[in-house]
């Protein structure tokens, strides 16, 4: 991106020798100045020049590659500085130019003037992109009215026009000529932007007793158009919120699915579960790493690669837990309980020395950040799309391993009738290894899941094993399909609460509910049936 | 959800006696805890189903048990022989049916402990008993007393329950085993102690499943004795395999079959029935 | 196994008592001067109290290098309250009556303050508290080297408002529900009110502690900004939540030229765990920044960067220095200067001689800690994130302003600014 | 012991016992207060303000963990919850000293300063009479003990067993303490309760008032003690270790398990209530964080490691855990999560009856004879499957 500017700032920087047109010296000092009102000023003249060196000097700006050395304002450009009046390299390069930063209002300032100017670009594409970035903020439009106007009559491109006209019009609600507003609004009415309502409400604004809209019809069509956009914001605002509701419960899912396998299937009371979360999500951080030192071209994907990677880990992890504390405690499930705390406490600490209390910063791929825009007010994100999908991938697989294959058949058969299994020469022993190993690596796998979205430190883990064990609990234990419909009921359940009695009471809230719910049906959603000799 | 009103009502603390103002509710009105023997019979099972899963353990089972009878219960695994104990004492509750304890007392209404009080005492396959407690605590606990938490704070043990456990000691020979915990006791003395703690509640009707499993045939040959020693003061429903006890305990034998009640009489005549054979007795 | 109990029980006691003799006897050497350091090593306060163990640690060897303190050297006790309250009041009792420590650098959570307060009154002893905090609170006992709500939250309001700081109309007080926060919104909604933005304005928002699910909220953000008028957010979330809620707000497509976020708790150590790419721009205030450029900043930052080494902390090339360390450091130096003036450790008499106590700080400026408020006067720092999690310094006060622990803006509070 | 059982005071502890009780009340009343007051600081003997609150509060944490080994060692049921109720009792009892402050709070306002800063202008309705020293009392034994006895009501009687039970207890934990964290619930927030200035009258921090407490704690203790043993030796004991072994038996002989569980839950849960109200003076601050899940779970520990069903095990575990915990934390504190850590496992592993039970061994191995069986279970009980597996607590509810 950054070199796309550069090399355009250059170009232009380039033609603009042929037609020069002295930048005002005064404005690009006042660049350098500290001081708030005369930079701002600064930009408005180099907007209103908008010839080539202006662009240039500009997008600089918004490069941060524009600096001042000692007397002279100049350009950054790589390992050369050129003169930002002129464009021409300097030699001999001066020592230490100390950057020139803009705060959020100046950068507003100067990108909505920048792709002003590029609507008049010859580039169908970039006018396009600029009209588009200017729709989402244009911010205080007036001063661009002339330009827009410029733009619109040489515009022929059937898809940017529109969007000039409604850039127009919100540039022109503040023009003196009342018919030229109302004709404004009118053009407003068919947008569904929260930014368009926001300004037309603007207009219903009182100041003192007097409107900021003199005219009574400006006023009375600006309630119809905010009527008109707010029926159109309905619907997305819904399936927004309910798009949260399944979010966290596809997250709640990842969490506690490894759980209704160590726990749901074999009966492990697994404190440590948490942990192993915990485990996943510093493989995935491990990759990140690893693929910032050696593959730095392919960072975006470490994601991917540290899928399997973090299950194995935790894998591992789960079966020398097995291996060395939980397989002698079969059959005494709160002592498990308590050793599995033990384990979990151990964990953290080795966790804590090994990458330090801090927690360590996990980032989004490109490819994972942002979010889809389905309407202007419901945008999904990315991440938490992809985290949807992957909770049902996983629970695909894990379905699959446990009813297709021949080791999940075993499992069942283990946990369900341990001597019997072994006279029909199942390795019971090995097969609680792997059950447990596989439940651990799913644990994995949703660590990975979380460092997508939240912390990613030592007892990151403390924080969801509660819940983890209300969604299997919740469910019934043993039951896949149980655990599936607890998770999205409690995040559905959860979000519509919060909406409503804020985050606190919302948990508390959901808490109780489980409380009561598992005294109407100890046995969860999904009941197993059945004769119990005891 | 009636039931769970119902249990919540007749819970023990108040339980002995006012446990019953729960059965006004059904029209029958008794003098507390009085067990209706009025037609001989002590129990009665009419048309009860359980099914788990779609699995129907029992299947329209009906049968009924005269007042001091002994009868035998045989049947291939899975014929539904343990849950119509369950059903009988609470355990399980049946899908649709009937299970009367005299003419009066609905079984199905009442939790395990009520019907344990109502009179019905029952042995499991594998002997249950508290292998922590030594084998006269055994007894004690079991001993047919007011079983509310208030007395048993204070409980204290008078001569006569002394005696009884005496007695109970020695009819179950474990007199010089008194004080042992009863984990150490070998699998046929267990056996025996859960018998002594059915007789120490002294129960109409006792639930045997499978007493003999694991006794010596010296054992067995004892307990058959014992069993038709209480012949008559009491009504037992014996389930076993060992078709030699069966035979030693003589008296009616019922053969259960997929949940329901295949062929009923004497010993000899079952075993001739033809049915009885192919699903049985012909494997 | 009556006798057994007999046994234990008399095993009990003994054994417990021995214990605390045992825990207690700490020789007391009457060469060094002992300095206790009251702060979490493990447990989830862990993560910030660390660093600023460190920090003690390294600036009583600055000063011992230099001498010590009354030609005598510190000698630093490291405690751990392992982030439990009642055991910060167990370890400060400890640190107090067994060691006879003169003074006590520690705690960071309000409540790990309000537990050993008790204590520090009873047994007159002297605590210096490095991190801003709620205010609300003026001890004999105590000196405030962080910021009072006057040195952060309100500077911040005011830039916000500002045609500079985008004047923003409404307002999105955003916080974890604990008392930090909600103080800090209450002084802010007074303040606003007196800048009249009217109720309808500001909304509230409070989220349990490690709440990690922000989507609900980030949507309300949004429904609120779409309403007309510029938002910003003024964020008190604690530690922990804060990279859910920033990736949240990064993904929903929230920027910060839309609706600015400044915080209050998030310094350059919370930014470490984060990726900062997408809180670029958005706002913190503090009154220190790693980035202000002047030599005694270098001087501190170097400092700190081969402590790191020396004490083989992880990762020592990405230590940060950040507000709270430097109120330690600053805290420890003007202890120090007030000892000298003293010529002594008493308590009182080290009190009054802190009064008017000066230090070039590595803020730049000279801070002064208050002749009566026991709090510093110190600069205020507004900062926007930038992509490598430091800070690009936008606005500053013009010098260190004067604490005012009483908030004016809560009602009852009028003349209550000294001790 | 052939002797029917009877509850007579004296043979519930036996000669020993009581010598032993009398020598801890000598201990804690006499020898301790004064070698605090009489012998003069830095004298080897001297036990100092901060032993004294130290172990006063570790006393407190015995009283807990007593009640946690009448539930989990003789009731077999595992409470992640006893966290709460011990908070709950410091609280009931923290509004008195809240309200003991009077008007020195930072505001000088008659109501707490928590209150004056929520703009309350008046109590809410639950602190009505906290200023009555009894009714407090009254309060942090009731409150527990309804609230336990509500929940245990419930659970038991959709017998609700084994894991499931705990689990509950930590989500009841987990929502009681997010409760307590929120400002507007009228305690305080995450600072709680904390500045206590003095307790009928005298003042906190009076020499007399901590050894009054630390008195107290000890009193409550024995009594938790003798209480519990008591109880133990009666049929109410028998039965209830009946039902840990096998609950469905004690139902066909006739007892309601309902009753007999919710009896000692409760009887717990109120213990912990005054444990919690004699901490809180002691320590000084009483906050949200003490109903944390983890806090609930470490009491487990302690009686884990003391030995369940031994009574006396529970105060020594309370003992070696915490007082390590405090020598840990100062000594290295980064190894203080492994060793505790570690401890959990080794015990659960090791020693299923915690010190008391190896140490039993050890003798029994010396006097080769098997160890009393009773009130101690044996060995081999410990070993013997939870009464519920979860699928089996699935059919139990199922079929109740």
């Amino acid at each position: 991106m950054k070199r796309i500017f550069l090399l355009l700032s250059l170009v232009l920087g380039l033609c603009a020798t042929s037609v020069r047109a002295d930048v005002d010296p005064a404005a690009l000092k006042a660049l350098g100045a500290d001081d708030f009102d005369a930079k701002s000023g600064a930009i408005a003249t180099l907007v209103a020049a908008g010839d080539a060196d202006a662009r240039r000097i500009l997008t600089a700006l918004s490069d941060d590659a524009l600096a001042v050395a000692g007397e002279r304002i100049v350009i950054v450009a790589g390992d050369q500085v050129l003169d930002a009046a002129t464009g021409a390299a300097i030699k001999p390069t001066p020592a230490s130019p100390e950057s020139i930063s803009l705060n959020n209002s100046l950068r507003q300032q100067v990108n909505s003037a920048l792709a002003a100017l590029r609507l008049l670009s010859a580039d169908r594409a970039e006018r396009l992109a600029s009209a588009k970035s200017l729709l989402s903020d244009m911010g205080e439009g007036a001063t661009l009215l002339p330009l827009l106007d410029k733009a619109l009559k040489q515009e022929q491109d059937g898809e940017i026009k529109p969007i000039l006209v409604q850039l127009r019009a919100q540039a022109s609600l503040a023009s003196p000529d009342a018919a030229l507003r109302l004709q404004a609004v009118k053009d407003l009415s068919n947008s569904a932007s929260p930014a368009v309502k926001a300004l037309l409400l603007g207009l219903l604004e009182k100041q003192g007793d007097t409107f900021v809209e003199p005219d009574e019809k400006v006023r009375a069509e600006a309630q119809f158009a905010i009527k008109a956009i707010d029926s159109r914001l309905v619907w997305s605002d819904l399936s927004g919120r309910l798009f949260t509701g399944i979010s966290l419960g596809s997250i709640l899912l990842l969490a506690a699915l490894g759980l209704a396998i160590t726990y749901g299937v074999m009966g492990v009371i697994n404190m440590a579960h948490g942990e192993l979360l915990m485990v996943g999500a510093y493989s995935a951080y491990a990759m990140q790493g690893l693929f910032r030192s050696h593959l730095p071209d392919y960072v975006d994907y470490y994601v991917v690669a540290a899928v399997p990677v973090a299950f194995f880990a935790a894998a591992l992890v789960g079966m020398a837990m097995e291996r060395t504390v939980i397989r002698h405690l079969y059959g005494r499930p709160l002592e498990t309980l308590l050793a599995t705390w033990g384990l979990s406490l151990v964990l953290i600490q080795a966790a804590r020395l090994l990458f330090g209390a801090q927690n360590v910063e996990v980032a989004n791929p490109a490819w994972m950040s942002g979010g889809l825009q389905l309407a202007e007010n419901l945008s999904l994100p990315w991440n938490r799309l992809v985290i949807v999908a992957f909770s049902g991938f996983v629970l695909l697989v894990v379905w699959l391993m446990m009813n297709k294959t021949r080791l999940g058949m075993f499992v069942r058969a283990v946990t369900q009738n341990r001597p019997m299994a072994g006279c029909v020469g199942v390795p019971t022993a090995r097969i609680d290894t792997l059950a447990f190993g596989i439940g651990s690596g799913i644990a994995g796998l949703g660590g990975v899941a979380l460092s997508q979205i939240a912390n990613v430190g030592p007892d990151m883990g403390q924080g969801y094993i509660v819940d983890s064990f209300m969604v299997v609990v919740l469910g019934g234990v043993g039951q896949l399909a149980g655990a599936v419909w607890a998770a999205l009921g409690l995040g559905v359940v959860t979000k519509f609460l919060e909406g409503w009695a804020g985050a606190v009471i919302a948990k508390i809230l959901v808490l109780v509910f489980i409380i009561v719910f598992i005294q109407k049906r100890p046995q969860g959603l999904f009941a197993l049936k059945g004769r119990f000799v005891e | 959800m009636r039931v769970e009103s119902n249990i919540s009502r007749n819970a023990p603390a108040d339980g002995q006696q006012e446990h019953w103002d729960g059965e006004a509710s059904t029209g029958h009105v008794l003098k507390p805890g009085e067990l209706d023997l009025s037609h001989n019979v002590i129990l009665y099972l009419d048309d009860i189903t359980v099914s788990f899963d779609g699995f129907r353990a029992l299947n329209k089972l009906s049968l009924q048990i005269d007042a001091g009878e002994l009868r035998c219960f045989i049947g291939p695994n899975g014929a539904g022989k343990t849950t119509m104990m369950d059903v009988i004492t609470g355990k399980t509750r049946p899908d649709s049916g009937k299970a009367f304890f005299g003419q009066t007392i609905d079984l199905t209404r009442m939790t395990e402990p009520q019907i344990a009080h109502a009179g019905i005492g029952r042995k499991f396959q594998k002997p249950t008993i508290f292998e922590n407690h030594s084998v006269f605590e055994n007894l004690e606990l079991a001993l047919k007393t007011d079983k509310r938490v208030k007395k048993s704070l204070f409980a204290r043990l008078f001569g006569d329950d002394l005696d009884k456990i005496a007695d109970t000691l020695r009819q179950i020979r474990l007199t010089d085993q008194a004080d042992r915990p009863a984990g150490l006791l070998s699998h046929g003395q267990k056996q025996w102690l859960e018998i002594g703690m059915l007789l120490v509640q002294d129960p109409k009707l006792l639930l045997l499943d499978e007493p003999v499993a694991g006794m010596t045939d010296d054992e067995t040959e004892r307990t058959a004795e014992l069993f038709v020693s209480l012949k008559g003061k009491h009504s037992l429903m014996v389930v076993e395999h060992d078709m030699a006890f069966v035979e030693a305990l003589g008296g009616k034998v019922t053969v259960l079959h997929e949940g329901s009640v295949l062929a009923e009489g004497d010993l000899a005549t079952v075993q001739a029935d033809q049915r009885v054979i192919e699903v049985y007795l012909g494997r | 196994m009556q006798n057994r109990r007999t046994f234990l029980k008399a095993a009990v006691l003994s054994a417990s008592i021995a214990a605390i003799g045992g825990l207690s006897s700490s020789a007391y050497a009457a060469d060094t001067i002992k300095v206790g350091i009251l702060h979490s090593l493990s447990g989830t306060m862990a993560i910030s109290e660390t660093a600023l163990k460190e920090t003690a640690l390294m600036t009583i060897e600055e000063i011992n290098a230099k001498g010590g303190v009354l030609g005598k050297k510190l000698e630093p006790v490291v405690v751990d309250p392992a982030s439990d309250w009642p055991k910060f009041a167990e370890k400060a009792r400890q640190l107090l009556s067994q060691d006879k420590v003169a003074v006590t650098f520690g705690c960071w959570t309000s409540v790990s303050r309000k537990s050993v307060l008790p204590v520090y009154k009873e047994l007159n002893g002297l605590l210096f508290y490095p991190v801003q905090y709620e205010g609300e609170e003026l001890e004999k006992n105590v000196f405030y080297t962080g910021a009072a709500p006057n040195q952060q939250a309100i500077p911040a309001v005011e830039y916000l408002m500002s045609k500079e700081g985008g004047s923003a109309k409404r307002f999105v007080l955003l916080g974890t529900d604990y008392v930090y926060p909600r103080t800090t919104n209450k002084i802010l909604r007074a303040f606003l009110k007196s800048k009249g933005v009217a109720d309808a304005d500001i909304i509230e928002e409070y989220t349990p502690f490690g709440h990690s699910d922000y989507q609900t909220i980030i949507a309300k953000i949004k429904k609120f900004a779409g309403e007309g008028k510029k938002t910003a957010v003024i964020s008190t979330i604690n530690g922990d939540s804060n990279v859910p809620f920033y990736k949240e707000l990064g993904n929903a497509g929230l920027k910060a030229k839309d609706v600015p976020v400044v915080a209050f708790s998030v310094g350059e150590e919370e930014l470490r765990g984060v990726d900062a790419k997408p809180l670029v721009g958005h706002l913190a205030a503090w009154n220190y920044f790693m980035t202000v450029k002047n030599p005694e900043n270098e001087k501190f930052i170097k400092m700190y960067r081969d402590w790191a080494k020396k004490a083989k902390l992880p990762k020592p090339e990405t230590v940060v220095t950040n507000d709270p360390m430097e109120a330690t450091y600053v805290g420890i130096h003007m202890w120090a200067q007030a000892v000298e003036k003293a010529k002594s450790t008493d308590t009182d008499k080290v009190i009054a001689a802190m009064a008017g106590q000066t230090f070039k700080a590595p803020s730049g400026f000279t801070l002064k800690m208050d002749e009566t408020n026991h709090h510093l006067h110190k600069p205020v720092f507004i900062g926007e994130i930038k992509a490598d999690g430091q800070f690009n310094t936008v606005w500053k006060t013009k010098g260190p302003i004067r604490a005012q622990p009483w908030s004016p803006f809560i009602p009852g509070n009028e003349g209550k600014q000294k001790l | 012991m052939r002797t029917p059982v009877t509850v007579k005071l004296f043979a519930g502890l036996g000669p020993k016992g009581w010598l032993a009780v009398a020598l801890a009340a000598l201990v804690g009343w006499v020898l301790v207060p004064m070698a605090h007051l009489l012998l003069p600081e830095g004298h080897p003997l001297h036990v100092s303000t901060y032993a004294i609150t130290l172990i006063g509060k570790i006393l407190c944490y015995a009283v807990v963990a007593v009640a946690m080994d009448l539930i989990w060692g003789f009731g077999g049921i595992l409470s992640l919850g006893h966290g709460v109720f011990f908070a709950l009792g410091g609280y009931s009892f923290g509004m008195y000293l809240m309200r003991q402050i009077g008007r020195e709070g930072s505001y000088q306002s008659d109501l707490p300063d928590f209150m004056v800063f929520l703009d309350w202008k008046e109590l809410p309705w639950y602190w009505t009479g906290s200023d009555h020293f009894l009714w407090a009392l009254f309060l942090a034994v009731a409150v527990p003990g309804l609230i336990a006895w509500i929940f245990g009501y419930f659970a038991f009687r959709s017998r609700i067993k084994g894991v499931y039970f705990s689990i509950i207890t930590q989500a009841l934990t987990y929502a009681a303490m997010l409760f307590f964290f929120r400002n507007e619930t009228g305690f305080g927030g995450n600072n709680g309760f904390t500045d206590f200035k003095r307790i009928l009258g005298y003042s906190v921090t009076a020499p007399e008032t901590r050894l009054a407490l630390f008195g107290l704690s000890v009193a409550l203790l024995l009594g938790a003690l003798i209480l519990g043993r008591v109880l133990i030796a009666s049929k109410f004991g028998k039965v209830l270790t009946a039902i840990r072994d096998s609950e469905s038996r004690v139902m066909f002989i006739g007892y309601n398990p309902l009753h007999y569980k919710l009896f000692i839950w409760t009887l717990s849960a109120m213990l912990c209530g005054l444990a919690g109200a004699l901490y809180v003076p002691q320590v000084g601050i009483i906050n949200p964080s003490e109903m944390s899940v983890a806090n609930s779970i470490e009491i487990a520990i302690w009686v884990a490691v003391g030995g369940r069903g031994t009574l006396i095990g529970p105060v020594l575990g309370a003992g070696i855990v915490n007082l390590s915990k405090s020598w840990f934390t100062t000594s290295f504190p980064e190894y203080w999560l492994f060793f505790l850590g570690l401890l959990f496992i080794l015990v659960t592993l090791y020693l299923p009856q915690g010190v008391v039970g190896a140490w039993a061994k050890l003798r029994s191995r010396k006097a080769a004879k098997p160890a009393a069986p009773a009130p101690a279970p044996s060995v081999k009980a410990a070993a013997t499957p939870e009464p519920e597996m979860p699928a089996g607590s699935a059919a139990k509810g199922a079929s109740a």
